[in-house]
């Protein structure tokens, strides 16, 4: 297998002349083969109209695998989906931007509105999923939504409450960041990357400078990437407090919304006095990190995690004994562990389920690699199980942060990189808070980049979403997809 | 002073629903920690309404646009039957509690045509939730009502109210289920927590908002209107059935305020302290009308007319 | 006063059909040995001595604290919070429970045509108790809801005993109060003993011998 | 004598628990099966006079002098049963301890009048034999010690209503004691007489065995002990049934007589229905006998139902059951310890491998099966004449048949364990202890059917119905 493979590590440049390149037959075997040996689907990254590659993680190794196809004319290559479903989006994704056509793909439509695709397509030309019958009935709801939230749409179909299907067709927000990133110079993009996902700023602009760093060769100081992380892990357990918010906002128990709220604010201002966004926008740049915490300001900072905390058990709580709350979590949005498995879930929801993928263990990266951490896992994968999981990952979270500034060392803060090594590739994966965020960089002969891809795990999770609805009722589905909480524009770049 | 109390009770009708939306607001703001909008912000929200001018879509028929009217004008004629302060009504007669639910169902009927009329698959989705719930609301509350005539010999709504507190020996029981029972009415019929969620922006969740989603301006200013006046209605059969008839008509109408609000505020409370049930488990929450008024009418007629 | 414990009692048992959270079928539990309580210090305070403190014992000690104590060590040392799926929707549930208390009602009012009948509203709650008692152990999958079942039986049982037979021996009604307790604790012990060997604890688990 | 018929088992089965000494635990039981034996058989020669509670009379002394005959065989059994089991010093302490609380409340139960009392020590006679049932801690055993507690406590809850209905109809009369109320039985309310016996038929019923409540007992006799199980099945059932037997007479006393009797046939005819269904498909043999004793339990209520010279039949009918029964479950046991398995299809040969054994596992099927002189053949025959005599034609050709069913589709099975080429295995006799309960319970068995006049006489104390 390692042969067929390159073999490389989470944000490690390797040279491009090293990825080997397969016939499509025997590129179909290997990848088939990796898969059913536990590896799974990152990217698959068109370089051309005839030639693609493909990234695999292998979990257990704690490497990621890289293995090119060529096409031998223009025929397309037959589709993987059917034997991995975990690839459907991914072919998906491929056929829309270099029009590879994956043969025999189930249900080939483009995935975003196609400004950049190879032809111009209409997303209106693409049918739904049609069920007939007497009593069956189709709801659509979106593009345009009630609440300020951001445009899909998604078609029920329905027999009276309960959802037979739901189809989800996303793309309304298309922005082409990938085509931008290549766009002038690549080293002032970190503004672009936070911006990826609005929700998820640090996950994006770490990858963004993970991937940059890896192929400029340098390393940081143990300070920089302490403090990266610890932006991350607020990042992470604020997402979580809204998320648990929203959770209780949707079966209307008032009380936790609002405190999970109202405690969500401190430690979101938390970021803001050190970057002065609330987002942690401008803080984390190539080679290091704009700013500073400063050692005077620890202990406060240790004290306020600390409040928060305390809070944040009180009316988690409380929140968690709520008969009635639970009753409706329970049971409710079901994907189970195969199934998850099977399409290829990662992330929160993924771990919900008890697929233990976790980028900070599996494929630690900056600090992670200095402190081994544990995987936290549920088995239910309904949405109490999401909200359990977002309870136990934001314990962690102020954990590991208490930790960082516990442990803060001194150090240089930036040192701004100059050059990309030429003909290189890196992948950076980073554990957001939804789950994992992958960027790839390529650069060519001239040391420019020539490719860049983006995956945020939306694009993987949104399948989820639509498989825990079925059999539900249709007044379930704002809980369920709110225990997703899946990104639109992280989905559709 | 006798006319002190009508002069009231229209006063009543008029300004008491929106501030009783109000109160619910208040509380709910209050206990989760929030400062939340003003009282009066229901009748600001009121009058602003009915300043804007309303949107019609072309798609509807003429019924949609008549339906908030009917709506409106049932229930004010419903508030005339029932009993208010010092548990007088404005008019009354025998047998007028059928009266009131068969207006109640009158301006349902027309608030679902409504919603129907549009085409829009939520508001179909709305009125099949609301009308499902409303078949085991209506007969309840024959029942309860009924059984509260037996245990009265009355069939006039005032005199039952009036005379129910009097009732001996099974006072606490009957006033235990008659509230309880009437107290899910309420939340069924006002479209509140563990039924409805009314403040939810989720259509696939809604329940009674789906169904005003397409009306605007002044014709949702009576559709809100009318829905505070029904909640208003229901919770004045529950303070009647604490209150005695009193001589002093002006402590009567401030301790019948004083009821009206704590009802709001145990509305707020309900809201607060339980999520809203999930949709399949609505019906049991509503049947719940249903065999408390099943219990209330057995346990009066074995109690009272069983010679023991 | 009297007549509202009894009929709260009865509600209890419409709770209890509504729901699938064991918390709440034990909350309900430790609800009508609190009323049952009261009932017998309301109704029975010219007893004697012993027999008072008996069935103070009995209900106090035994229905309102002991027994729910003991079932929610069980469910909370097996993990068992709800029961997964009734065999019947809650809703159905619900409607047969109101029609057992029509029904019992109904038996309770007829039965005042004949001599020596007991309080009818005692009469008719007891029996609904009792049949819904049975009807949870009918249409409830979980072994541990069967014991709560069988608990809400012996309730009911008691209310009628409380209504018909006050001045039972006091021998027999010791006989009782020994039998309940050993009756719950042994099945207490056999519910963990299942848990253990079955890993699950569904009545569906139980279905080795057949015929 | 009846306080210390009643305090010495209590007081041994304190001393095994304290001891915990397998000589103290096999000299207790081998003790205890005698002296009670005497003592029961004392109690029968010379009845004390009743105390409020307790005493011997004409009906509860059948039953006690027959389980005393049956805990005889079955104590003696025990003392080879724990020599060879292997079970722990602690467990065997347990055994006897609960064995000899098992004869207590079996005791009490016969020799009670007292209604409250009577189901108090029938609900003790479940919560002290469980813990035989739930011995092996197999999963099967786990789900058969379940149903039999929480069916039976649910049973005896149906019983303590109709107690409580009772007590409602008999406000007049002094107490719930059976002299009390047979006395004054026309002055109960007939209404809440005939609710009452309802829920006591069904209370007493379930612990009874009696189809359609008998769902527990099969389960339960297959799984526990052969001591227990012919003491389940020998005595216990027998215990539930004198309490229906007791019932029955107070309602002949209100004048209330007819409705229990159609009841009590329906039942009984009902557990020949299910007997006769079980045993066409039988796999296990424990469970066959276990339904076999439905089948019997149902022709002596049938019996009792049809009353007047049917009576006397349905008492003899239970001696005969219970000791031939009991027979059986004590051989089944031999054959289980050598076969170490109760498939039926597992055993062949037990005649040639065992010759002992497996001729008293022939003798008990025979007498079981009312071959002369089994008392059965007598208490069958006369009790077709009786059905035949009143008029009950239909139940009577349905008797007959089911009864005929029963017989060949048992024999089949029987004589197929019993003989069969197993001459692989040699012949081995059991010890003397696996085969003399046994042979007492047949011989007690046979010599009821051989001087039926003298046993008549003794017998027809017990009819007063």
């Amino acid at each position: 297998m390692s042969k067929d493979f390159l073999r490389f590590k989470n944000h490690q440049s390797v040279r491009t002349s090293d990825i080997p390149w397969l016939s499509a037959g025997l590129f179909r075997d290997t990848v088939l083969k990796a898969c059913q040996e536990g590896t799974r689907p990152i990217l698959l990254d068109a370089t051309g109209s005839d030639r693609f590659t493909v990234v695999l993680a292998d979990d257990r190794e704690h490497s990621l695998l890289c293995a090119g196809c060529v096409l031998e004319g223009k025929s397309g290559y037959q589709s993987l989906s059917a034997e991995f479903p975990a690839f459907h989006m991914f072919e998906r994704e491929l056929w829309e931007n270099s029009g590879i056509v994956p043969i025999g793909h189930p249900w080939l439509k483009p995935v975003r509105y196609p400004h950049n695709a190879i032809e111009s397509r209409e997303m209106t030309d693409y049918p739904f999923f049609s069920v007939h019958g007497e009593e069956v009935h189709e709801v659509g709801v979106g593009p345009v939504h009630a609440g300020i939230i951001e445009p899909g749409h998604f078609r029920f179909m329905c027999n009276g409450e309960r959802v037979f299907h739901l189809e989800i067709q996303l793309g309304y927000q298309h922005r082409g960041v990938e085509q931008l990133m290549l766009k002038g110079n690549f080293f002032n993009k970190s503004v672009l990357s936070e911006s990826i996902t609005g929700d998820s700023t640090i996950a994006h602009v770490s990858a963004y400078c993970g991937a940059l760093e890896a192929l400029a060769g340098i390393t940081l100081s143990t300070r920089a990437l302490s403090i990266r992380v610890f932006a991350q892990e607020i990042e992470r357990a604020a997402c979580h407090f809204g998320d648990l918010a929203a959770l209780a906002n949707d079966v209307a128990y008032l009380p936790a919304s609002s405190f999970y709220g109202n405690f969500r604010t401190p430690l979101i201002n938390m970021l803001q006095s050190i970057c002065g966004n609330r987002f942690g926008k401008g803080l984390i740049r190539p080679g290091g990190v704009a700013c500073d915490i400063s050692q005077s300001s620890l202990p406060e900072r240790r004290e306020q995690l600390k409040d928060i905390r305390a809070s944040f058990r009180i009316i988690t709580e409380d929140l968690f004994s709520s008969a009635s709350v639970l009753s409706r979590f329970e049971k409710t949005g079901t994907v189970p562990m195969e199934t998850a498995a099977e399409i290829g879930m990662t992330g929160l929801a993924g771990r919900a389920s008890g697929l233990a993928h976790d980028i900070r263990v599996h494929h630690p990266y900056s600090w992670y690699k200095l402190n081994r951490i544990e995987p936290v896992t549920q088995t239910g994968g309904d949405v109490l199980a999401r909200a359990l999981q977002r309870r136990d990952e934001a314990e962690q979270s102020f954990e590991l942060a208490l930790k960082i500034l516990d442990e803060l060392p001194a150090g240089e803060l930036r040192r701004p990189p100059e050059t990309l090594q030429a003909s290189s590739m890196a992948v950076a994966l980073t554990e957001g808070w939804r789950g994992e965020v992958a960027h790839m960089a390529v650069t060519g002969a001239d040391g420019k980049l020539t490719r860049y891809r983006v995956k945020d795990p939306s694009f993987t999770n949104w399948f989820g979403l639509a498989l825990a609805v079925r059999n539900n009722e249709i007044s379930d589905f704002p809980l369920c997809n709110k225990s997703f909480n899946l990104s639109y524009c992280g989905n559709d770049l | 002073m006798k006319i002190l109390i009508p002069v009231f009770n229209i006063l009543l009708i008029i300004f008491f629903p929106l501030l009783y939306a109000g109160v619910i607001n208040c509380e709910k703001a209050w206990w989760c920690g929030r400062r939340g909008p003003s009282i009066w912000q229901p009748f600001y929200d009121f009058v602003r309404l009915l300043r804007k001018g309303a949107v019609i879509s072309t798609a509807t028929s003429p019924i949609f646009a008549i339906a908030p009217s009917i709506t409106f004008s049932t229930m004010l004629i419903a508030a005339l039957v029932v009993p208010l302060a010092n548990n007088n009504s404005l008019i009354g007669f025998p047998g007028d509690f059928i009266f009131f639910a068969y207006l109640m169902g009158l301006g349902k009927f027309f608030s679902l045509l409504a919603a129907m009329d549009t085409g829009s698959s939520f508001e179909g989705m709305g009125a099949s939730r609301e009308i499902t719930f409303s078949t085991f609301v209506e007969p309840a509350f024959f029942i309860v009502l009924a059984s509260c005539a037996i245990l009265t010999g009355q069939t006039a709504f005032n005199q039952v109210f009036s005379l129910i507190f009097l009732s001996p020996g099974i006072k606490v029981l009957s006033l235990l289920l008659c509230s309880a029972a009437l107290f899910v009415m309420l939340l069924t019929e006002g479209c509140r927590t563990p039924v409805d969620d009314p403040n939810t922006h989720l259509e696939l969740t809604m329940i009674h908002e789906v169904m005003v989603l397409d009306n605007s301006g002044p014709d949702l200013a009576l559709l809100t209107y009318a829905h505070y006046l029904k909640m208003v209605l229901i919770s004045a059969m529950i303070v009647n059935i604490f209150m005695p008839v009193l001589d002093n008509s002006l402590l009567s109408a401030c301790l019948f305020s004083a009821g009206l609000i704590l009802t709001a505020l145990a509305v707020a409370v309900t809201e607060l302290s339980v999520a809203r049930l999930r949709m399949s488990h609505v019906p049991q929450f509503v049947y719940f009308m249903n065999s408390l008024g099943y219990i209330l009418l057995f346990s009066i007629i074995l109690i009272a007319f069983s010679g023991r | 006063m009297e007549y509202a414990l009894i009929v709260l009692f009865g509600l209890t048992i419409l709770y209890i059909s509504a729901t699938s959270r064991l918390e709440v079928y034990i909350n309900c539990l430790f609800i009508q040995g609190m009323l049952l309580f009261l009932l017998i210090l309301l109704t029975m305070h010219d007893a004697d001595i012993p027999v008072l403190l008996l069935l103070i014992l009995e209900t106090l000690g035994l229905k309102a604290i002991l027994v729910p104590w003991f079932l929610r060590y069980i469910i909370r040392s097996n993990h068992i919070y709800r029961e997964a799926e009734a065999s019947l929707p809650h809703f159905y549930s619900v409607v047969l429970t109101t029609m057992i208390f029509i029904f019992s009602f109904f038996v309770a009012w007829w039965s005042t045509r004949l001599p020596d009948t007991p309080e009818t509203v005692y009469f008719g709650v007891s029996i609904a108790v009792v049949l819904n008692g049975l009807l949870i152990i009918l249409t409830r999958h979980k072994i541990i809801t069967h014991v709560m079942g069988f608990m809400i039986v012996e309730n009911g049982t008691f209310l009628l005993s409380l209504a018909v037979a006050r001045e039972m021996p006091l021998i027999v009604n010791l006989g009782i109060l020994l039998d309940i307790f050993v009756a719950v604790f042994l099945l207490g012990i056999m519910v963990t003993r299942i848990r253990s060997t079955f890993e699950e604890l569904d009545i569906d688990m139980l279905t080795t011998l057949k015929d | 004598m009846l306080q210390l018929l009643l305090s010495t088992p209590v007081v041994l089965s304190l001393l095994a628990l304290a001891f915990r000494s397998k000589a103290f635990n096999k000299a207790t039981l081998a003790f205890f099966a005698v002296f009670y034996f005497f003592c029961c058989l004392f109690l029968v020669v010379h009845p004390v006079p009743a105390s409020s509670y307790f005493a011997v009379d004409g009906l509860n002394s059948i039953f006690l002098l027959l389980q005393s005959v049956v805990f005889l065989a079955a104590l003696l059994y025990s003392i080879a049963f724990l020599t060879e089991s292997g079970l722990t010093e602690e467990w065997q302490a347990y055994y006897t301890a609960l064995m000899l609380l098992f004869a207590f409340c079996l005791t009490g139960l016969t020799l009670t009048t007292h209604l409250g009392l009577f189901w108090v020590f029938l609900e003790a006679t479940t919560l002290v034999t469980t813990p035989f049932i739930f011995a092996e801690k197999k999963r099967t055993s786990l789900e058969a010690a379940w149903k039999y507690i929480f069916i039976c406590s649910l049973g005896i809850t149906f019983a303590f209503i109709g107690i409580i209905l009772l007590s409602l109809g008999a406000k007049s009369v002094e107490s719930l004691s059976f002299p009390d109320l047979y006395r004054q039985a026309t002055e109960i309310n007939s209404f809440w007489l005939s609710m009452a016996f309802v829920f006591l038929l069904v209370g007493f019923g379930t612990k009874a065995g009696l189809a359609p409540l008998h769902s527990w007992l099969p389960d339960a006799h297959s799984e526990a002990p052969p001591p227990v199980s012919a003491l389940l099945s020998g005595a216990l059932l027998n215990g539930a049934l004198l309490g229906i037997l007791r019932m029955l007479e107070l309602m002949n006393r209100a004048g209330l007589g007819q409705y229990p009797r159609l009841l009590l046939i329906c039942m009984g005819l009902m557990s020949l229905v299910i007997c006769s269904v079980y045993t066409l498909k039988a796999v296990n043999y424990k469970r066959m006998l276990a339904y076999s004793s439905v089948e019997h339990i149902g022709i002596a209520t049938l019996a009792f139902g049809v009353g007047g010279a049917a009576v006397l039949p349905g008492l003899l009918h239970l001696v005969g059951h219970s000791l031939a029964k009991a027979s059986l479950f004590l051989s089944s046991g031999n054959i289980h310890h050598r076969y170490k398995t109760r498939d039926i299809a597992g055993v062949t040969g037990v005649l040639s491998s065992d010759p002992g054994t497996g001729r008293l596992w022939i003798a008990g099927f025979l007498m079981l099966s009312a071959f002369p002189p089994s008392p059965l053949f007598y208490s069958e025959f006369l009790l077709l004449k009786e059905m035949l005599v009143q008029r009950l034609y239909i139940p009577a050709l349905m008797t007959a048949l089911l009864l005929t069913l029963i017989l060949l589709s048992m024999g089949s099975v029987v004589f197929r364990m019993a003989f069969g080429g197993n001459s692989s295995a040699k012949a081995e006799h059991s010890g003397y202890l696996f085969l003399i309960p046994q042979i007492i319970l047949l011989a007690a068995a046979a010599a009821a059917g051989f001087i039926p006049s003298e046993f008549y006489a003794f017998l027809s104390r017990g009819v007063f119905l």
